[in-house]
C-alpha cells in the first residue's frame, strides 16, 4: 500500500545570531505498509515522527527519498496529480479539540467531504446523509445525539471518534494516527483503540501508528511492525511483539525500561536501562546519534553513524553493540 | 547584542523603505491638490482688505517659490533634496526651509503627545490591571466600560467637550493658546505653571483618547497572564503578592507595546483636530495651514514628519519588546 | 491474595502528617454550587508516597489545590479540614501564614511544567523571590541549597540558574519545579499531573528523582494523576477518586493486584499494558462524570458499572474499611468485584 | 450524555440571542441605543422632506415647545437638523464598514491562508496602510476630491481604514491555519474555496463583526470630524457640519444661545457610541459558542 | 523601584525641558505702564515665521513696528489722502514725489531713518513682485525709476521714464521702510541697474532683469532678521506661540503720544477664539470679525464698545451668463424680486452685513458719494416683488407647472447655488436663498466647493452657473467696475487698447455682453472700467455713473450685502479711541491712531 524509501525532511531555521541553521527531522526513513496491516513509530516528543505523519498524508513535503502509493511513486507528480493518492491515506490528529471546526455541526463537519464525494460519485443527497449516519454508527456514536451538535458540547473521545468518521468519509485505505489517544481521558482511551483496531480488521484499513507509548503501540499493531526513531533515524525495526521482546538497541532498551511497572501486575524487567542526560538537539551529527546517551558507548560510536543492519530476518538495528535484554516488564500470573 | 543590532539594521532598512513609499506617496498626493499657493494668497489679502495692487505683488513673490519644473524633475529632486535631509523650502513662509518651520512646530506637538501618552500609560495599565482583577464586581464592568467608550469616542468630541465643561462652564482651566500671554517665557515658576495649566485640556485629551486603548489591552493582557500557570505556580510556592503583581504585570505589559505604535501613530493623526480646538501650534495645525495655504513642500513635509514619527514608533516598540522579553532578546 | 505482595498497611498508631477529613469543595455555576470535591478523607503518611488517580474531572486537581487552600475562584471550601502537621487546619490559614505555609512546609509541583515559571526572569532571580517572600534572611545558603538540589535531580546548576523557562526542555522545567517546591526544606511534597506533558523518558527521570527524593528528604509526598501507571510505579497508597468520592484506597500493590471497587477494576482493564493478554483488555464504557453531570443521588459510577443493583441508584455507599488499611465505597461485595 | 447538552442544543438561534442579550442590562440598552439610531436614520428625512424651513427672525432660539432644542443660525429648528442628519452619518458608516470588512476579511484571510509571497506583499500593502496617518490623509484627500457624498465618503473611509481588520483576520487565519481541522480539510481534498468560505470565514467572523463594529464607531468619528474641521463639503446638514456651524459661527463656546445646538449633535455621537461599546459586549458572547456555553 | 516610574520620570523632565527650549529665553520685562492687548487683524502670529515684513506669513505688524512713509484714509474722492507716517509731508508732481522725512525720525537702535533706507526700501519693494506687474490690467505698478537723496531729511522718488502714474503718490507712500543695515545687504549693489533694465524697451534684456529682481525678492522674503529694528512705535520683543510682544520704541519721533508701554498682540486661528478673548474683555480694541448677534450680546456685555466703520466689500450673487437662462437680463432682474436681501443679510452676516439696497455694483456710501440723488432715485431698488419676478420670466418665455417654473425649453428650472466651504456667513445665506428660490418655485440647493482655491480655480473654469462672489472691492470705484468688467470677464488692456476674451482658457467665466444699451445709448463697461484707473477722481465720475446705471439695469451680479467693519473698543486701560464716523482712522490699526495722539492710558 505505501513504500517509503530513503524519506529525508530538513528544516532551515532563521536564526538571528548564528543565520539559517540546518535541522534534519528525518534522516533516510524507509518501510513498507501493505495492506490492512499495521506499523507503529515510537520515539521521543521531537524525534521526527510527527513530521513523518504529515508527509504521508501530504501536508508536508519531503526533500529526498521516494513514497509509493499504490505502486505509483509520487515526488515525481504534480500536486494536482499527487492530490487523489494522498487523499486515500488520513490523518487522525493528537488533538481532537482543534482537529474539529468549532463553528460547524458534526453534521456539516461530516457531510462537506461525502457531498464532495457524492458528487464525484454520482450520490445524492439522502446517500449522503444516510452514510453520515453510518459512518457514526461504525465509530461507536448514536447519530441522533451527534449529527446537531458542536464540537463543543461533546467529550475529547467522542471527538476523536468524529474525527475518525470523518476521515472515513474519503474511504481511506490508510489512517494515520499521530498521538492519537494521548490527549484522551485513560478510562476512553482504550475505546479508541479499539476502535482503530476493529476498522483493520473489519474494513482493511491500513494504519500507521504513531506514538510515544509502546503498550498502545502493542495494542494496535501486534501483528504489525514497529520502527523505533531516534533524532530522525529507525534504530531499530522489526515485528512489534519481537521488538517489545527481545529489544537489541539500547536506545529501545531504554525506551522500554522507562515505561512504569504496573507494580502488583507486573514486575520489572531484570535489566532497566536508562539513559545518560536528556535529548539534546545541539550535539554533534557524526557518529551513532544516541552516542551521548548510550550506557553502552565506545570510542568507535563516536567515529560513523551505524548503519540499519540485520539482527535476524525481520528485525533490523543500527547499533554496534546490539545485544537481546530483558528490559520489558513481565507480567505477574493473578492467582485467581 | 549582535542579533539585536542586526535587527535593530533590519527595522531600520524597512522603515527607510517606508519613509521612501510615504515620501513618493505625498508627494503625487500634494501635487496633485487643486488651486495654487498664490492665487491663495491673493484672495487672502483681498479678504483681509489689502488693496488688489499690493495683494498681487505680494501674491507674485509667494507663487515665484512654486516650483514649475516637470513632475518627475520635481520628484527626483525632492527625494535628492529628502536624501539629505532637505524639505525643501516653505511657500506660505516665503522660503523659509521647510526643516525650520517644522522644527518650531514639532515642539508643541510632541511633548503634549508624549505627556498625554505616559499620563495615560500609567492610568491605562493601572485602571486595566483594576478591571483584570476586579472584573466580576461592579466596579471592574464599569471600569472597563469607561475604557471602551474611551476608546470609541471621537477625539475632537472629547476635546469639545472637555473644553465647554473646564473652561466654558466651571471655568477652571484655559482653552486655546500655549500659556499666558502676559508672562514672559523661560525658566521662571509663573510661566512654566501657565504652560502646564494651558497644556492641561489638550494633553489630559491626548491621555483620554489613548487611555481606553491601554486600559482594555491591560485588561485583557492581565486577564490572559492571570490565568497562566506560571501564577497560580507563583502563588502556590507563597511568593508574596507584591512580587506576584510584579509577575503579573511584566508579562502582561509585553503585549502593549505593538498598542503603543498604534497609539503614537492614531494620537499624531488626531493633534490635527485637537491643536485645531486648542489653538495649539503643532504639527497638525501647521498641516492644516499648509494646506489651507496649499504650501506643497510644508504640506509634504508635515505629512512625511508625522509618518516617519509612526515608523520610528513601531520601531521603538519592537525595540522596547526585545529588551523586556527574554525571548526574543536572547534568540 | 498471595505471598509476593507486601502488606504496607498503616499500623493505627502511625502518625499522620497530613489529614484530609469530610472535605467538601464547590463551585459556583449558573446552576448553583457544585461540589467538586464531596466528602473526600484521605491521610497522609510522613515518609510515604501517596498516589491519587482519577479521570478527569474527578476532583482529583481541586483537592491537591485545596491542601494549600488554593481553591481557584469561583470555587471555594464549604466544609470539612485539612489538618497538616505543625500548621493546623489549612483551611483556616489565611494571609501571611498561608504564604508561608505554602512553599514553606507544603511543597507543590504545578501540573503544567511547561508553564509553572515566569518566562521573563531567569530561575536564580525567581529563586530569590521565593526566598524573600519567605523571609530567608541568607539568600547565599538558599542558593546554594538550591544549588544543591539542581545538582541532585541531575542539572547543571550554574547553568540552570543563569537560564529563562524557554531554554530548559520540559523535563528540565519539571526537575526545577521540584526544587523550588523543596528548597526551603519543605515536608510535604504535593506533585499535580507532573509527568503528564513529558514523554516517556523524561516521565522515568523525573518519577526516578521523586523517589530519591522523597526518601532522601524524609518527605511526605501526594502524587495526583489520571496515569494508573505513574502511580503504580513510585506510590506506596493509592487513592482512587471518581466524580467526588473516593471509591477505593489502600496499599498501591494490593489496591492494582486485587481491586475491591468495580471502578478500580474497570480502570486497570482498560490499561494498554506491554505484557499480558492484548484482548483481556476491556473499554471502560460511558464518560466520566462533570459538575453538572454526577449523579446527586445513590453511586456515582452506577451508570458505567457492570454490577450496578438497584439499591445503587438510591443509597450512597459509604467508604468503610473492609481489610486492614484498605478502604472502599461499593454496595458491591469484594469478591464480587473480582470475580 | 448530558441532558443539559441536548437541552441546550435544541435551543433555537433567537432564544440563545435573547438569553445572551437579556444577561446583562447594558446590552439591551446598547442595542435599543443602536435600533434608535437606525430607525432614526431610515425614517428621518422621510419625517422632514424637503429643505428644512428658515426662520430669519427667530436664530439661536432657545429651546421651547415650537423648538425642542432649539433653532440654528438660520432659525431652522435644531431636532429636526438631528433627525435628518443621522442618515447621513448612520449610511455613511454603514458603507465604510462593509468596504473595510470586505477588503479586510479578503486581504486578510487570503494573505494568512496562503502565506508567502502573497502574505508578505499584501503585508506590506497592509503596513502601509497602517503607517500612513488616517485622520490627516483624509484631510489632504478631501482637498483633492470633494468626497461629501454618503457613497463618496463611505468609499474613501473604507478604503483607507481596512489595515487593521485585515491584519487581524490575518493573524486569526494564520492561528486557524494550524489548527486540526483545516489540515483535515485539506488532506480530504475539500477546495480551497470551500475551505476559505465554509472552514475559515465562520471562524473568523467574530473578529471580523468586532473590528468592524469598532471601526464603524472609529468611522463615524472620522466623518463627523472631517465636517467639523470643515475640510469637506457637504450637501445637506448632518451632525458634523452642526458642530462645525455651532463652534465655527455660533459661538458655542462663548455663548450660551447656541449651546444647545452644539450639544444636540455632540449628545447623539456619545449615546451612539456608547450604545455601540454597550453591545459589542453582546456580539463577543454570541459569536463564540464557547464563550456562550462556559457560564 | 517601580518600573512606571523609571519610564516616566525622565520623560515628564524632557518634556519639561523641551517645552521650555522651545520658547525663547529673553526675560527682559516691560518696565511697567499700561499694556495693550488687540489682536492683528492681518497677521495672526505664526510661530516660527520670521519678524520679516516681506514674507508672507511673517511677524510682522504696521503701524507698530511696521512704517510706512504714510498710513492711507481710504478716501474714495482721493487716494493719495494719507496719515503721516515717517513722511512729515510730501508734494507731487505728475512724475514724481518729494518726501520730507519726520525730523526726529529714528530706528529703535538709535540711528537716523535716512532717505538711504527710502532708497533701499523701495528697491526691495520692486523685488516683492511689483517689477513683473504691468503686464495686469488690474495693477498700476510703482514704477519708481530713481531715488535721490536731496538732503539729510528729504527724499526725491521719481517715475521711470515716461511713467505717468495717478497712483504713483499712494503706491510709494504704502511701502514699507525697512533699515539699510539690516536689509542692505541683502540688496546687490547694481539693483537699480537691474531696475533700470526691467524698465527698458528690450524685452528680452527686461525679463532677465525682472528674473534677477525676483531672485532677489526670494531671499529677501525668506530672510530672517536676528532682532527687530523699527521705526515705529514699538519694536517687537518676542514672539510666543500665542502672541507677539512689543515694546515702545524709546526712539520713536513722537514718542510722547504713545501711550502704551507694551503692546501684546494675541494669535488666534479662528473667529470664534477673538470672540472669546472679547467676551473676557481681555481685548482694548478689536478690527473687524464676522459675529453672530448672540456672541455680539455677549461681548458687548463685556464692556466692550462697538464701532462701525465702512467696509468696502460686497457679497453678491455672480452668473455664469454663458449658461443658459443667466444670459437673459430678465431672469438676472427675476431673480433679484425674488431674493430678500433683508432676510439673507440677517442670517448670513446679522452683525457684519448691510442689505444691499441700489444694486451698483459699489458699496452704498459710494453709490451716494458718487451718483447725483436723482440718479441715485432713479436706480431700480429691486424690492422684493415675486409677482413682478413672474411677469419678466413670463415675458422672456418662462411657464409655470404647478408649483415649479419651467425653462423656455420646457425642461424644469433648477439651481445649484455655489458657496465655498469655511465661509460660514455664505453658506447660512445660501441656504436663505434656496429657501426663498425653492418656495417661488424653482428648487435651488447650495452646493460646496472644498477651499477657496479650489473655488476660484473652477469658477474661473466656468464649472458654476450660479455662485457667491465678493464685489465692490477697495475705495477706489475703478477697483469696483474692474471686478465686474476685469478680467474676470475678459477684459484686459493691451498697451492703450482694451482687449476681450471669451471661451474656454480665457478666464471669462462672467461671458457678460461687451457692451449693455442703457436708456438707448451703447455702454462699453470694459472701456470705460479701463479707462477709471487712469484719471483723476473728479473726472471719474461721468463714466462711474454710467456704469452704476448700466450695472443696476443688467445685474452682472445680484449684489446682497455690504459688509460693515465692526470693530470693538475697550475703554478698562484705555481712553480716547477714534469714534465712529472716523472712517480714515478705523481703517488703519491702532498703532496709527496712537501715533495720531488717540488711545491714552487710563489714569
Amino acid at each position: 500500500m505505501i513504500e517509503a524509501r530513503n524519506i529525508t525532511r530538513t528544516y532551515r531555521s532563521h536564526g538571528a545570531i548564528t543565520g539559517a541553521r540546518v535541522v534534519p527531522a528525518l534522516r533516510g526513513v524507509s518501510f513498507s505498509l501493505p495492506k490492512g496491516g499495521a506499523v507503529s513509530f515510537i520515539g521521543e516528543s521531537g524525534c521526527g515522527k510527527t513530521t513523518l505523519g504529515k508527509i504521508l498524508t501530504g501536508i508536508e513535503t519531503f526533500d529526498g527519498g521516494e513514497l509509493v502509493v499504490d505502486g505509483v511513486e509520487l515526488s515525481g507528480l504534480s500536486a494536482r496529480r499527487r492530490a487523489p493518492y494522498f487523499r486515500r491515506i488520513q490523518m487522525i490528529h493528537q488533538d481532537p479539540y482543534s482537529a474539529l471546526n468549532p463553528t460547524r455541526t458534526i453534521e456539516q463537519t461530516l457531510e462537506d467531504p461525502l457531498r464532495m464525494r457524492a458528487r464525484e460519485t454520482g450520490g445524492d443527497r439522502k446517500a449522503v446523509e444516510a452514510r453520515a449516519a453510518e459512518l457514526l454508527e461504525l465509530v461507536g456514536l448514536s447519530p441522533e445525539g451527534v449529527l446537531g451538535k458542536y464540537p463543543h458540547q461533546l467529550s475529547g473521545g467522542q471527538r476523536q471518534r468524529v474525527v475518525i468518521a470523518r476521515a472515513l468519509t474519503v474511504d481511506p485505505e490508510v489512517l494515520i494516527a499521530d498521538e492519537a489517544v494521548s490527549m484522551i481521558d485513560v478510562s476512553m482511551r482504550l475505546g479508541i483503540l479499539s476502535l482503530l483496531r476493529d476498522l483493520r480488521t473489519r474494513l482493511g484499513i491500513s494504519l500507521v501508528f504513531i506514538t510515544h507509548d509502546v503498550a498502545t503501540a502493542r495494542y494496535i499493531g501486534e501483528d504489525g511492525e514497529l520502527h523505533v526513531i531516534y533524532r530522525g533515524s529507525v534504530i531499530e525495526s522489526g515485528p512489534t511483539d519481537t521488538i517489545i521482546q527481545t529489544p537489541v538497541h539500547p536506545y529501545t532498551q531504554c525506551l522500554l525500561s522507562a515505561i512504569p511497572i504496573m507494580r502488583g501486575l507486573e514486575l520489572p524487567g531484570p535489566q532497566r536501562l536508562v539513559p545518560i542526560g536528556s535529548l539534546d538537539e545541539r550535539t554533534e551529527d557524526t557518529g551513532c546519534l544516541f552516542a551521548p546517551r548510550c550506557p553502552f558507548a565506545t570510542d568507535e560510536c563516536e567515529v560513523a553513524q551505524p548503519a540499519l543492519t540485520p539482527w535476524d530476518p525481520t528485525h533490523q538495528h543500527a547499533c554496534l553493540h546490539a545485544e537481546p535484554r530483558q528490559v520489558a516488564a513481565m507480567e505477574i500470573a493473578l492467582s485467581q | 547584542m549582535k542579533g539585536f543590532l542586526r535587527r535593530l539594521l533590519m527595522k531600520l532598512i524597512a522603515g527607510l523603505v517606508m519613509v521612501w513609499v510615504v515620501a513618493t506617496f505625498t508627494f503625487v498626493l500634494v501635487h496633485s491638490l487643486p488651486g495654487n499657493p498664490g492665487d491663495i494668497e491673493y484672495d487672502r489679502l483681498i479678504m483681509q482688505g489689502t488693496p488688489p495692487e499690493i495683494a498681487q505683488a505680494k501674491a507674485a513673490v509667494v507663487a515665484g517659490f512654486t516650483s514649475h519644473e516637470p513632475l518627475l524633475q520635481q520628484y527626483f529632486g525632492y527625494l535628492g533634496q529628502l536624501l539629505h535631509g532637505n524639505l525643501g523650502v516653505s511657500i506660505s513662509y516665503s522660503g523659509v526651509p521647510v526643516a525650520d518651520v517644522i522644527a518650531s512646530a514639532a515642539p508643541w506637538t510632541v511633548l503634549p503627545v508624549l505627556s498625554g501618552l505616559v499620563v495615560s500609560f500609567i492610568i491605562g495599565v493601572a485602571g486595566g490591571v483594576i478591571a483584570a482583577v476586579k472584573r466580576s464586581t461592579r466596579w471592574g464592568g464599569l471600569l472597563t466600560l469607561s475604557g471602551s467608550l474611551m476608546a470609541g469616542i471621537p477625539s475632537f468630541v472629547l476635546a469639545l467637550l472637555l473644553a465647554f465643561l473646564f473652561h466654558t462652564l466651571w471655568q477652571i482651566l484655559p482653552y486655546g493658546d500655549t500659556s499666558d500671554v502676559t508672562l514672559t517665557p523661560g525658566f521662571n515658576g509663573p510661566y512654566i505653571g501657565s504652560v502646564i495649566t494651558h497644556a492641561v485640556l489638550p494633553v489630559s485629551t491626548y491621555a483620554l483618547l489613548t487611555y481606553g486603548g491601554w486600559l482594555l489591552t491591560m485588561k485583557s493582557s492581565v486577564v490572559s497572564v492571570l490565568g497562566d500557570d506560571f501564577i497560580l505556580a507563583a502563588e502556590l510556592r507563597g511568593i508574596s503578592p507584591v512580587t506576584r503583581m510584579r509577575y503579573i504585570a511584566r508579562n502582561a505589559i509585553l503585549p502593549l507595546f505593538t498598542v503603543l505604535a498604534i497609539s503614537v501613530g492614531y494620537m499624531f493623526g488626531g493633534s490635527v483636530l485637537i491643536e485645531d480646538i486648542f489653538d495649539y501650534p503643532g504639527l497638525g495645525n501647521l498641516l492644516l495651514h499648509s494646506i489651507g495655504r496649499r504650501d506643497y513642500p510644508l504640506m509634504g513635509g508635515a505629512f512625511l514628519l508625522i509618518t516617519v514619527a509612526i515608523i520610528l514608533a513601531n520601531i521603538l516598540a519592537e525595540l522596547l519588546y526585545s529588551v523586556i522579553d527574554p525571548r526574543v532578546r536572547r534568540a | 491474595m498471595t505471598e509476593t505482595i507486601q502488606q504496607t498497611d498503616r499500623p493505627v498508631d502511625q502518625p499522620v502528617e497530613v489529614s484530609v477529613s469530610d472535605l467538601t469543595v464547590v463551585y459556583r455555576t449558573d446552576l448553583g454550587e457544585l461540589p467538586a470535591v464531596s466528602r473526600a478523607s484521605i491521610d497522609l503518611v510522613p515518609g510515604q508516597i501517596t498516589g491519587l488517580v482519577g479521570e478527569s474531572g474527578s476532583g482529583k486537581s481541586t483537592l491537591a489545590l485545596a491542601m494549600l487552600n488554593a481553591v481557584p475562584s469561583p470555587g471555594r471550601i464549604s466544609s470539612g479540614s485539612i489538618t497538616v502537621t505543625g500548621l493546623g487546619d489549612v483551611t483556616k490559614l489565611a494571609g501571611r501564614k498561608l504564604r508561608h505555609a505554602r512553599g514553606g512546609t507544603l511543597g507543590y509541583v504545578f501540573q503544567a511544567s511547561q508553564n509553572s515559571l515566569n518566562p521573563l526572569k531567569t530561575i536564580g532571580k525567581q529563586l530569590l523571590d521565593l526566598g524573600r517572600a519567605h523571609d530567608v534572611r541568607d539568600l547565599r545558603a538558599l542558593v546554594r541549597r538550591a544549588a544543591q538540589l539542581i545538582s541532585e535531580v541531575g542539572l547543571d546548576p550554574d547553568r540552570v540558574l543563569d537560564s529563562y523557562q524557554h531554554e530548559l526542555s520540559g523535563g528540565m522545567r519539571q526537575r526545577i519545579g521540584i526544587v523550588l517546591a523543596l528548597v526551603l526544606n519543605a515536608r510535604v511534597l504535593i506533585l499535580d499531573e507532573p509527568t503528564t506533558a513529558l514523554d516517556v523518558l523524561s516521565q522515568a527521570a523525573v518519577l526516578d528523582i521523586v523517589r530519591r527524593v522523597h526518601r532522601d528528604s524524609g518527605l511526605t509526598t501526594l502524587i495526583v494523576t489520571h496515569d494508573l501507571g505513574v502511580v503504580s510505579e513510585i506510590a506506596d497508597r493509592l487513592v482512587v477518586m471518581y466524580g467526588g468520592p473516593n471509591p477505593e484506597e489502600g496499599p498501591a500493590t494490593a489496591v492494582l493486584h486485587e481491586p475491591s471497587h468495580p471502578y478500580t477494576r474497570a480502570l486497570i482493564g482498560a490499561m494498554a499494558r506491554i505484557v499480558g493478554d492484548i484482548s483481556a483488555a476491556r473499554v471502560l464504557p460511558g464518560r466520566p462524570p462533570d459538575l453538572t453531570t454526577v449523579p446527586r443521588q445513590g453511586c456515582v459510577f452506577r451508570d458505567r458499572c457492570p454490577l450496578a443493583m438497584p439499591v445503587c441508584a438510591e443509597e450512597e455507599p459509604e467508604l468503610v474499611q473492609w481489610t486492614p488499611g484498605r478502604r472502599r465505597a461499593c454496595h458491591v461485595e469484594p469478591t464480587g468485584v473480582l470475580s | 450524555m448530558s441532558t443539559l447538552a441536548a437541552a441546550r442544543a435544541r435551543r433555537s438561534p433567537w432564544r440563545v440571542t435573547r438569553r445572551v442579550l437579556l444577561r446583562k442590562p447594558g446590552r439591551v440598552i446598547g442595542l435599543a441605543i443602536i435600533v434608535f439610531f437606525t430607525l432614526m436614520a431610515i425614517a428621518g428625512p422621510m419625517l422632514y422632506p424637503g429643505q428644512l424651513a428658515v426662520d430669519p427672525d427667530n436664530i439661536y432660539a432657545s429651546p421651547s415647545g415650537a423648538h425642542w432644542l432649539g433653532t440654528d443660525f438660520a432659525g431652522s429648528d435644531v431636532l429636526q437638523e438631528v433627525i435628518v442628519g443621522a442618515r447621513y452619518v448612520l449610511l455613511t458608516a454603514a458603507i465604510s464598514a462593509l468596504v473595510t470588512a470586505a477588503l479586510g476579511t479578503t486581504i486578510g484571510l487570503v494573505a494568512g491562508y496562503h502565506r508567502g509571497f502573497t502574505d508578505s506583499s499584501l503585508m506590506r500593502v497592509t503596513d502601509f496602510v497602517l503607517t500612513i496617518p488616517g485622520f490627516p490623509l483624509l484631510v489632504v484627500l478631501s482637498t483633492i476630491w470633494n468626497f461629501g457624498r454618503p457613497l463618496e465618503m463611505g468609499l474613501v473611509l473604507g478604503v483607507t481604514g481596512w489595515g487593521g481588520v485585515a491584519r487581524a483576520v490575518r493573524s486569526q487565519t494564520l492561528s486557524l491555519r494550524e489548527r486540526g481541522f483545516l489540515e483535515a480539510a485539506r488532506g480530504l481534498g475539500l477546495s480551497n474555496t470551500h475551505i476559505i468560505v465554509r472552514e475559515l470565514l465562520p471562524n473568523i467572523a467574530p473578529y471580523v463583526a468586532m473590528n468592524l463594529l469598532l471601526s464603524v464607531i472609529g468611522f463615524i468619528g472620522a466623518e463627523v470630524a472631517l465636517f467639523f474641521l470643515g475640510v469637506v463639503p457637504f450637501t445637506s446638514s448632518n451632525w458634523g457640519v452642526m458642530l462645525n456651524e455651532a463652534v465655527f459661527a455660533g459661538g458655542a463656546i462663548n455663548s450660551p444661545q447656541a449651546l444647545s445646538y452644539l450639544l444636540a449633535p455632540l449628545v447623539c455621537i456619545l449615546l451612539l457610541t456608547l450604545g455601540i461599546v454597550l453591545f459589542l459586549d453582546a456580539i463577543d458572547e454570541l459569536f463564540n459558542p464557547r464563550l456562550r456555553e462556559r457560564s | 523601584m517601580n518600573r512606571h516610574t523609571w519610564v516616566t520620570a525622565p520623560v515628564a523632565a524632557l518634556a519639561v525641558t523641551a517645552m521650555l527650549a522651545a520658547c525663547s529665553t529673553d526675560n527682559k520685562a516691560a518696565d511697567g505702564g499700561a499694556v495693550y492687548t488687540t489682536i492683528s487683524g492681518t497677521n495672526p502670529i505664526t510661530a516660527g515665521a520670521p519678524m520679516n515684513p516681506f514674507n508672507a506669513s511673517g511677524n510682522y505688524f504696521l503701524g507698530y513696528n511696521t512704517m510706512q512713509l504714510g498710513f492711507d484714509k481710504l478716501n474714495p474722492a482721493d487716494p493719495n489722502d494719507f496719515f503721516p507716517g515717517l513722511a512729515k509731508s510730501w508734494t507731487a508732481t505728475p512724475t514724481s514725489l518729494t518726501v520730507q522725512l519726520q525730523d526726529k525720525a529714528k530706528w529703535s537702535d538709535g540711528s537716523d531713518v535716512t532717505p538711504d533706507d527710502v532708497k533701499t526700501s523701495l528697491a526691495i519693494a520692486l523685488t516683492q513682485g511689483s517689477a513683473t506687474v504691468g503686464a495686469g490690467f488690474l495693477t498700476q505698478g510703482l514704477d519708481v525709476g530713481a531715488v535721490k537723496t536731496v538732503d539729510a531729511h528729504t527724499v526725491e522718488i521719481d517715475q521711470a521714464v515716461g511713467g505717468k502714474n495717478i497712483n504713483f503718490t499712494r503706491l510709494v507712500l504704502k511701502q514699507t521702510i525697512v533699515p539699510t543695515k539690516v536689509y542692505g545687504s541683502l540688496v546687490p549693489a547694481d539693483i537699480w541697474d537691474t531696475i533700470a533694465a526691467s524698465q527698458g524697451s528690450d524685452a528680452t534684456a527686461a525679463q532677465a532683469a525682472i528674473d534677477k529682481l525676483n531672485a532677489t525678492g526670494k531671499t529677501i522674503s525668506a530672510f530672517a532678521p536676528q532682532t527687530d529694528v523699527s521705526a515705529g512705535p514699538f519694536v517687537l520683543t518676542r514672539v510666543n506661540p500665542g502672541s507677539a510682544v512689543l515694546d515702545r520704541n524709546k526712539y520713536f519721533y513722537d514718542l510722547p503720544k504713545i501711550s502704551p508701554k507694551q503692546v501684546v498682540l494675541r494669535h488666534y486661528s479662528g473667529n470664534e477664539q477673538i470672540w472669546g478673548y472679547m467676551k473676557n474683555g481681555e481685548l482694548d480694541s478689536a478690527p473687524y470679525t464676522s459675529i453672530p448677534t448672540n456672541v455680539l450680546d455677549e461681548i458687548l456685555k463685556a464692556g466692550n464698545k462697538r464701532v462701525d466703520s465702512l467696509h468696502y466689500v460686497n457679497a453678491a450673487i455672480a452668473f455664469n451668463e454663458s449658461v443658459a437662462p443667466y444670459d437673459k437680463t430678465a431672469v438676472r432682474q427675476a431673480l433679484a424680486y425674488v431674493i430678500d436681501r433683508k432676510a439673507v443679510t440677517k442670517v448670513g452676516e446679522p452683525v457684519g452685513g448691510t442689505a444691499s439696497t441700489h444694486l451698483t455694483g459699489m458699496i452704498e456710501q459710494a453709490t451716494a458719494n458718487w451718483l447725483t440723488p436723482d440718479q441715485v432715485n432713479a436706480l431700480n431698488p429691486y424690492e422684493p416683488d415675486t409677482a413682478k419676478a413672474e411677469t419678466l420670466l413670463k415675458g422672456v418665455g418662462f411657464t409655470k407647472n404647478g408649483d415649479q417654473w419651467m425653462l423656455p425649453d420646457g425642461k424644469p428650472w433648477t439651481i445649484t447655488l455655489q458657496t465655498v466651504n469655511g465661509f460660514s456667513d455664505w453658506i447660512a445665506a445660501s441656504t436663505v436663498i434656496a429657501n426663498e428660490l425653492t418656495s417661488f418655485g424653482i428648487p435651488t440647493k447650495p452646493a460646496l466647493t472644498a477651499d477657496f482655491a479650489t473655488y476660484k480655480t473652477e469658477m474661473a473654469a466656468g464649472k458654476y452657473a450660479v455662485g457667491f462672489w465678493l464685489t465692490a472691492l477697495g475705495p477706489q470705484a475703478s477697483a469696483a467696475y474692474q471686478r465686474l468688467y476685469g478680467a474676470d470677464n475678459g477684459f484686459s488692456m493691451r498697451g492703450a487698447t482694451v482687449a476681450h476674451v471669451s471661451g474656454k482658457g480665457s478666464g471669462n467665466w462672467q461671458n457678460t455682453p461687451e457692451t449693455y444699451t442703457v436708456g438707448g445709448n451703447t455702454v462699453k463697461v470694459g472701456e470705460l472700467t479701463a479707462q477709471l484707473s487712469a484719471l483723476a477722481p473728479a473726472d471719474q465720475k461721468p463714466i462711474i455713473q454710467q456704469l452704476a446705471i448700466a450695472t443696476n439695469q443688467e445685474l452682472p451680479v445680484i449684489p446682497i450685502w455690504d459688509y460693515t467693519s465692526v470693530q470693538f473698543t475697550n475703554d478698562k486701560r484705555f481712553t480716547n479711541f477714534p469714534q465712529q464716523g472716523q472712517d480714515a482712522l478705523l481703517n488703519n490699526p491702532p498703532g496709527v491712531w496712537m501715533m495720531q495722539g488717540y488711545v491714552q492710558g487710563k489714569q
